[in-house]
């Protein structure tokens, strides 16, 4: 300050950078990564609010986005089209206007994967351990995938003609167009995952000693359709709806006639109904004890279902199938919502008859293997997906679980971890789980009002024509759109608010975007605003210690 | 040596009392000697009586006081007559120049004739002879000419150089000319009443 | 050049001649003349780069020269009597800030009762502002003062208030010498503030501050008063170096060497005083006169020094410290303390009564004399005073003393008509 | 929201103060790392308060439009007294602090010292809280637009007399407790009035530019900043800050409550040039005054079982009014 300037009354700029005003502090804003609750509820555990924020810049970011996918699922584009996204049902933004079409977004970046011919990374140093895994379905090759990234050589055993199980034979083309399978299938052999078809295990211990493997993971599904007893004439026609699907999809096929009934309300009678439609049946009828509301198929495979023609019968049993004739007896539901006989019958016409009631898994594999446990048809498991037995493990359809493709890949990078621990001697432990990132820790002012981007669908006169696929894939542009529509939350993603609303200026900003964000303690006096307007719930406040 | 000469001049509000006063003070300062005008200062408005005074001095005047016995007394309007102390502080011996048509018997005037010289009171119609020569009976200007020949301390040429300075143009002839008739006129009396 | 012109023309052209850069007023008697001969001049183009900025209140005009001034441009603005007041806080906030503005006071009464002619109450209710204050004898010192108040205000960074009485002199027609633009140039540098708010090297101005340094901020501004006290003598002497006439200055005595009766006083009384006192010397009276011409700072060593010979001391003022008396008079004992001498004070002048050579004459008279009471009002009109006394003392009715005076004063004309 | 979906594809659009995928002149100043930071860290404000926040919004804003070339006068007041305690300044910005009630003639003296040097370049911002704005200084303000002085003036309103310790103000809004209007006697809180709508006052005298603004929304209260230093002559900004202390309102709360007044209609958010409204800030979740007024305890008395219903409904009428004749 010069001489001739007044003393105290005139001042030097920004002197007060010198007054510490931090210390009026009790308490601290600080920085939090919390866990999204579509990555929550994501059975195969993928990272989904880490590879959106990758997907929100598109060009480069789609590769990385797809790369931090695959780091989870080795089948975005298998997923995107049939996984049942239980993420979409835990995104907040569902109590704001409408999920985030995540499984639109991963179909996309899978596809656009397949289209660049992106491949998976190799595998980390070899661990001189073999693992034999049985059954090339979505939860061997997943394991396969896992444990060959850790540096495990792989053997996989299928029985079947092909690899992909139950994608293959439990999901119509319509649904999964069987290029786009085969794609992410060879991508994962392509990484040196040995695989033998038609090779049947007759007991899992002989052949890992015969083929010299340190562990083994038991995935072979269920294929058995489940029988129910239904009185029928010699003539008459009745088929199991996964030998029906199985046989379609090695080019045999089934004589339906024009009439078919399908007995069954879960995703698989659906599908079978569909799929009748498509060979050019003209009645699918889908009879089912219950009511739409209790029925276990998927609501959005009913409509589309219902579009494509196909017909339901609700509260109805079969009592039995005569000259092409079905009797059934209405049912009404009692106050547990249990179907119950009503004893008044009615008669449906059909040519044939499709038993959709489930199946069940082949276990003769494991017969007279000790320490295995079944019960209700399926293997018991621990935590760490080994059964009974030292060494195996299991995983898919064949252990207590929902049956879906998605549970299936989970299981597999589970016990892929889990083998590798334990084939290392470290039994693998699962990082802790951050703190839930709830919509009420949200601010969601902040967020552009942005309805859903929809995905095209072929109409219902084409889908009955031929195996099309029946959902479409989002233009890029659209894909982006909703790409940015995810919240991210409890996650940073940079929108600078707590650099901006901080009266104090005592939030630094470290630089480029995605670099995010520190607070300056020296002047931060814990008002909390910047937790208050944080749209995403990635800061909070904590008491200062004493 | 101080020869102080002090002017008091009474009128209404809007007459030019003040103007008149500082004619007054800048052709005495014309003439090389010191001079000092000021209103008699208020707040007064159009119509109100109004004074102002004027000092004439052939060295600086140094107070600020205001006028309380005046040589010479003008008077802008004959009605002030029976309003106003005129003549409170007059000096016997001093001049009076009186705007009006009437003489100053006729104004009720005689007593201040026998307390005072005569021959140094005069009325005279201003207001006429300004109508003539401006179109407007604005006294102003004529009595300060008459004020020159009735009292000798100031000369016509340096009245009416204040004239023009302060009126450039038409008017400040129209007023020049005024005090020019009005000096004469008062020359003549003057003269009239030497010789009586 | 020597003209016959007006106290307030002259003052004008002597403020333009010092080429302002914002000039700011608000109208109020008797100082509306000179801030309206000012605008003439600026509209007329004497003035280049020169903002006339005409506001809405003298709180405003006060406001916008800080502003000018804090800005590094040369400010002026001009007021009286209730104008000051409301000046007040941006008055001790200008010089609180060591902004060098000039202001020229047309000295006019404070009310109420409301009165709008000369005394000195407005300038003397606000000598504790941080201002200097200059008072000016004659319209030809007022107009010498200004050149001079630029020129002690840049170099103390300190504002200046030039005292002229209003009506008296602003009103008043003399023969004036106004300092020729190119002499005054010569004579006043452009301004180069010692802050300013530049872009270029920004700064705090006007910070709050505590108990642990305001003292200290008050006890640097006194010190710059006494500054002031070398300043004001420098100013002066370099101005009469240049322009060939003295002025300003911080006391003048008058017929003061062999004097046994000192009148100390300021302003434009002091023109009569000195004809009084002419008159008593040739009478063979010892009497002088001592003008304060800078009454802050308070020359305390010079009227000591003036004094200390002197018998008695007579400190006429036109103002009234209501409750104690004189407030010239107060600053002028403490530069007597220790010394014994009669001290009288007299109010004169308040609200614009005249103050005549008569008077004066009977004042000194007594003073000399030592007639006269410590605290003196001349020309007093005690019988109407003593009536309103007498009837607030009967428990008539209280309030304002004007009204009921005045209520006198009509009673007693219709009397006498 | 019209600015929000201006930006396609992006989560936040420009409702967040930056984001990374934004064109950078699409970010608000405040989001850039080269702010000026007018005002910067260590000035004394309480928690929270919204007026520094603002005072920076507005500044950073002007300094980067005039290019670094701002002078401002600033009125007494908390602003004033938090920013410059001695020794300690927060400004960056030449700065002049005078009296309570002179600071928009102060201004108008900055502004004609420029104007005298030729220095127009130079630009000139006068700012105050509601105090030093509506009532002290107001006649300063008249005078400073009535002239068409070249000054941006800025209101920083919290309502009230903070600085002294939360006394009312030309711009209490009824109901409102504060130190000298308790919540007793027939009128709890402050009473209804025809209120002092300084912006309309403003926009009366013809001025070129008035406009107001929240410190919720850096987008829209810089634009009217630029906006308003794009153009000459006397320019009004009056910003609506939150002030926890005098409030009672959590510190956290600030933005939130700027937020709601705007969405309930309690404060319009506008523009006006040369006194006509030319664009309304239309409110984007409308929401009941209650929500606004419950967080803060100067309406404490408004609710509860001792509460005051009916004066809560006058309050909804007088945004229902807003709302209505501003089209918000």
């Amino acid at each position: 300050m010069s001489a001739n300037k007044p003393y105290a009354i005139t001042l030097d700029v920004g002197s007060s950078l010198a007054n510490h005003t931090g210390s009026w502090r009790d308490e601290r804003a600080v920085y939090v990564d919390r866990l999204p609750p579509c990555n929550d509820a994501c059975p195969a555990g993928e990272n989904v609010q880490a590879w959106l924020y990758e997907a929100e810049e598109g060009g480069e970011g789609y590769e990385r986005a797809w790369r931090k996918l695959v780091e989870e699922n080795p089948f975005p584009a298998v997923m995107g089209r049939v996984c049942y996204h239980p993420c979409e049902g835990a995104c907040n933004r569902g109590q704001l206007d409408e999920a985030v079409g995540i499984h639109a977004v991963e179909r996309f970046l899978g596809d656009e994967a397949i289209r660049q011919g992106w491949s998976l990374e190799r595998a980390a140093e070899p661990s001189g351990k073999r693992v034999l895994i049985v059954g090339a379905g979505p939860s061997g090759l997943s394991a396969a995938y896992h444990l060959t990234r850790l540096g495990h050589a792989v053997t996989i055993h299928e029985a079947g003609p092909m690899a992909g199980g139950m994608m293959h034979f439990g999901i119509p083309r319509y649904r999964l167009p069987r290029e786009v399978l085969d794609a992410e299938v060879r991508r994962i052999l392509d990484l040196g995952v040995e695989l033998v078809l038609g090779r049947k295990v007759e007991n899992v211990v002989e052949e890992m000693e015969a083929g010299g493997f340190d562990a083994a993971f038991l995935a072979v599904g269920a294929h058995i359709g489940r029988r129910a007893y239904v009185p029928a004439g010699e003539a008459e026609r009745i088929l199991d709806a996964v030998t029906l699907l199985e046989d379609l999809e090695e080019g045999e096929r089934p004589q339906l006639g024009r009439r078919v009934a399908v007995y069954g309300g879960g995703n698989t009678a659906m599908d079978v109904a569909r799929t009748a439609r498509r060979l050019g049946v003209r009645d699918a009828v889908v009879v089912y004890r219950r009511t739409r509301e209790r029925m276990p198929a998927h609501d959005f495979e009913v409509a589309e279902a219902e579009e494509e023609g196909v017909l339901m019968r609700w509260l109805s049993t079969i009592k039995h199938f005569e000259d092409g004739r079905l009797v059934l007896e209405k049912m009404e539901l009692d106050e547990d919502g249990f179907p119950q006989p009503t004893g008044e019958t009615e008669e449906l016409e059909a040519d044939s008859l499709v038993l959709a009631l489930g199946q069940e898994a082949d276990l003769s594999l494991l017969e007279g293997v000790e320490g295995i446990e079944v019960e209700d048809g399926v293997v018991k498991v621990g935590p760490d997906m080994m059964t009974g037995h030292a060494g195996v493990f299991a995983g898919g359809d064949m252990v207590p679980a929902e049956r879906t493709v998605t549970v299936g890949v989970g299981h597999g990078k589970q016990a892929a971890r889990n083998i590798d621990g334990w084939l290392r001697g470290t039994p693998y432990e699962h990082p802790p789980r951050p703190e839930l990132a709830s919509f009420d820790m949200l601010n969601t002012w902040y967020y552009s009002d942005a309805p859903r981007e929809h995905q095209p669908e072929l109409e219902a006169a084409r889908r009955t024509t031929g195996f099309e696929e029946v959902v479409g894939g989002l233009a890029p542009d659209n894909a982006l759109f909703e790409a940015r529509r995810c919240l991210s939350c409890g996650n940073c993603f940079s929108c600078d608010n707590c650099y901006g609303v901080c009266p104090d200026n005592a939030v630094i900003k470290l630089g480029a975007p995605g670099e995010r964000y520190e607070i300056d303690y020296d002047y931060c006096k814990g008002c909390g605003i910047c937790v208050e307007e944080c749209p995403c719930g990635a800061i909070e406040m904590i008491p200062e210690k004493a | 040596m101080s020869d102080r000469f002090e002017i008091r001049i009474h009128g209404r509000g809007g007459q030019g009392v003040v103007t008149a006063a500082e004619l007054l003070s800048v052709a005495a300062f014309g003439e090389g000697r010191h001079a000092q005008a000021f209103p008699s200062f208020g707040s007064e408005r159009t119509g109100a009586p109004v004074v102002s005074f004027c000092r004439i001095d052939s060295v600086p005047i140094r107070t600020h006081e205001p006028v309380a016995t005046p040589d010479a007394l003008i008077v802008q309007d004959p009605t002030l007559l029976h309003q106003v102390d005129l003549f409170a502080g007059f000096a016997a011996d001093g001049y009076l120049l009186l705007n009006s048509g009437r003489d100053l018997g006729q104004l009720g005037l005689e007593d201040l004739c026998e307390r005072h010289r005569p021959e140094r009171l005069l009325a005279v119609p201003a207001g006429e002879i300004a109508r003539r020569r401006l179109g407007k009976p604005l006294p102003n200007a004529a009595l300060l000419g008459g004020f020159a020949a009735l009292t000798g301390r100031l000369r016509l040429d340096s009245v009416q150089e204040a004239i023009h300075e302060r009126f450039p143009g038409r008017a400040g002839e129209g007023n020049a000319a005024a005090a020019a008739d009005c000096f004469e006129l008062v020359a003549k009396r003057v003269g009239e009443g030497a010789n009586a | 050049m020597l003209r016959q012109m007006e106290g307030s023309a002259a003052v004008a052209e002597a403020v333009v001649a010092c080429r302002p850069e914002v000039v700011c007023a608000y109208p109020i008697s008797p100082q509306t003349h000179i801030v309206e001969g000012i605008s003439d001049l600026v509209r007329a183009g004497e003035l280049e780069r020169c903002e006339y900025v005409t506001v809405e209140s003298e709180f405003a005009a006060m406001s916008v020269c800080i502003g000018a001034s804090a800005a590094g441009a040369r400010a002026y603005t001009a007021t009286a009597s209730q104008g000051l007041l409301f000046m007040a806080e941006a008055l001790y906030n200008a010089a609180g800030l060591g902004l060098p503005i000039v202001m020229t006071l047309a000295n006019r009464a404070i009310g109420p009762p409301i009165n709008i002619w000369n005394d000195h109450s407005d300038s003397m209710s606000q000598r504790d502002s941080g201002w200097i204050q200059l008072y000016a004898e004659t319209n030809q010192e007022a107009v010498d003062l200004h050149v001079q108040a630029f020129k002690i205000a840049e170099r103390l960074s300190l504002p200046v208030m030039v005292c002229m009485d209003g009506f008296v002199l602003t009103h008043a027609f003399e023969q004036i010498d106004v300092p020729e633009r190119a002499a005054v140039d010569a004579f006043l540098p452009p301004f180069e503030p010692a802050q300013a708010l530049d872009p270029a090297d920004p700064m705090t101005i006007g910070a709050m501050v505590g108990p642990e340094a305001f003292a200290e901020v008050k006890y640097l501004a006194h010190a710059k008063q006494m500054q002031a006290l070398d300043t004001i003598p420098e100013v002066a002497a370099e101005f009469e170096a240049a322009f060939g006439r003295p002025s300003g200055g911080l006391a003048r005595g008058y017929r003061i060497e062999d004097a046994e009766t000192v009148v100390v006083a300021l302003g434009s009384v002091l023109g009569t005083i000195e004809d009084t006192i002419d008159a008593m010397r040739e009478d063979g009276v010892a009497i002088g006169a001592l003008a304060l011409k800078s009454f802050r700072p308070f020359p305390l060593e010079e009227v000591r020094a003036a004094l200390q010979g002197a018998k008695r001391v007579l400190v006429l003022e036109k103002a009234l410290a209501v409750g104690v008396g004189g407030i010239v008079a107060a600053n002028v004992r403490m530069a007597l303390s220790g010394l014994s001498l009669h001290g009288y004070t007299a109010i004169a002048g308040l609200g614009g009564r005249p103050i005549t050579g008569p008077s004066l004459r009977g004042l000194f008279d007594d003073a000399v004399a030592d007639r006269l009471e410590p605290l003196t009002f001349l020309d007093m009109d005690w019988e109407r005073v003593e009536a309103e006394l007498k009837r607030l003392a009967a428990g008539g009715r209280s309030g304002a003393h004007a009204e009921n005076i005045l209520r006198e004063v009509g009673v007693v004309a219709g009397r006498s008509h | 929201m019209s600015a929000g979906q201006r930006i396609r594809y992006y989560q936040v659009g420009t409702n967040a103060v930056g984001n990374r995928l934004l064109d950078p002149e699409e970010r608000t100043v405040q989001a850039r790392t080269d702010r000026s930071n007018a005002i910067t860290s260590g000035h004394r404000a309480c928690r929270g308060c919204g007026e520094a926040l603002g005072a920076r919004y507005v500044l950073d804003a002007a300094m980067r439009a005039s290019e670094g070339k701002l002078v401002a006068a600033n009125a007494t007041g908390c602003l004033e007294v938090f920013s410059t305690p001695f020794p300690e300044s927060s400004w960056q910005l030449p700065w002049i602090h005078s009296v309570f009630g002179n600071a928009p003639a102060v201004a108008s003296g900055i502004a004609a010292a420029q104007r005298a040097k030729g220095r127009e370049d130079v630009r000139v911002i006068g700012q105050g809280g509601d105090g030093g704005t509506v009532d002290i200084g107001f006649g300063c303000l008249s005078g400073m637009f009535e002239r068409n002085d070249d000054v941006l003036y800025v209101c920083y309103d919290n309502e009230a007399y903070m600085n002294t310790g939360v006394q009312r103000s030309g711009a209490t809004p009824p109901a409102a407790r504060t130190a000298n209007t308790k919540p007793i006697g027939d009128h709890p809180g402050n009473q209804f009035g025809q209120g002092k709508d300084v912006p309309r006052i403003a926009m009366a005298h013809g001025i070129p530019y008035v406009a107001t603004g929240t410190v919720a929304e850096p987008h829209d209260l810089e634009r009217k900043v630029e906006t308003a230093m794009g153009m000459r002559g006397a320019r009004y900004l009056h910003v609506f800050v939150p002030c926890p202390l005098g409030w009672g309102s959590a510190s956290q709360d600030t933005i939130k409550l700027a937020r709601l007044v705007k969405e309930t209609g309690l404060f319009p958010v506008f523009e006006a040039v040369d006194g006509e409204v030319t664009e309304v800030s239309k409110i984007r979740r409308r929401t009941p005054v209650e929500e606004y007024l419950k967080p803060q305890r100067r309406y404490a008395h408004l609710f509860g079982e001792h509460g005051h219903p009916e004066i809560v409904e006058r309050l909804q009428a007088m945004a229902d009014r807003n709302i209505e004749e501003y089209g918000l």
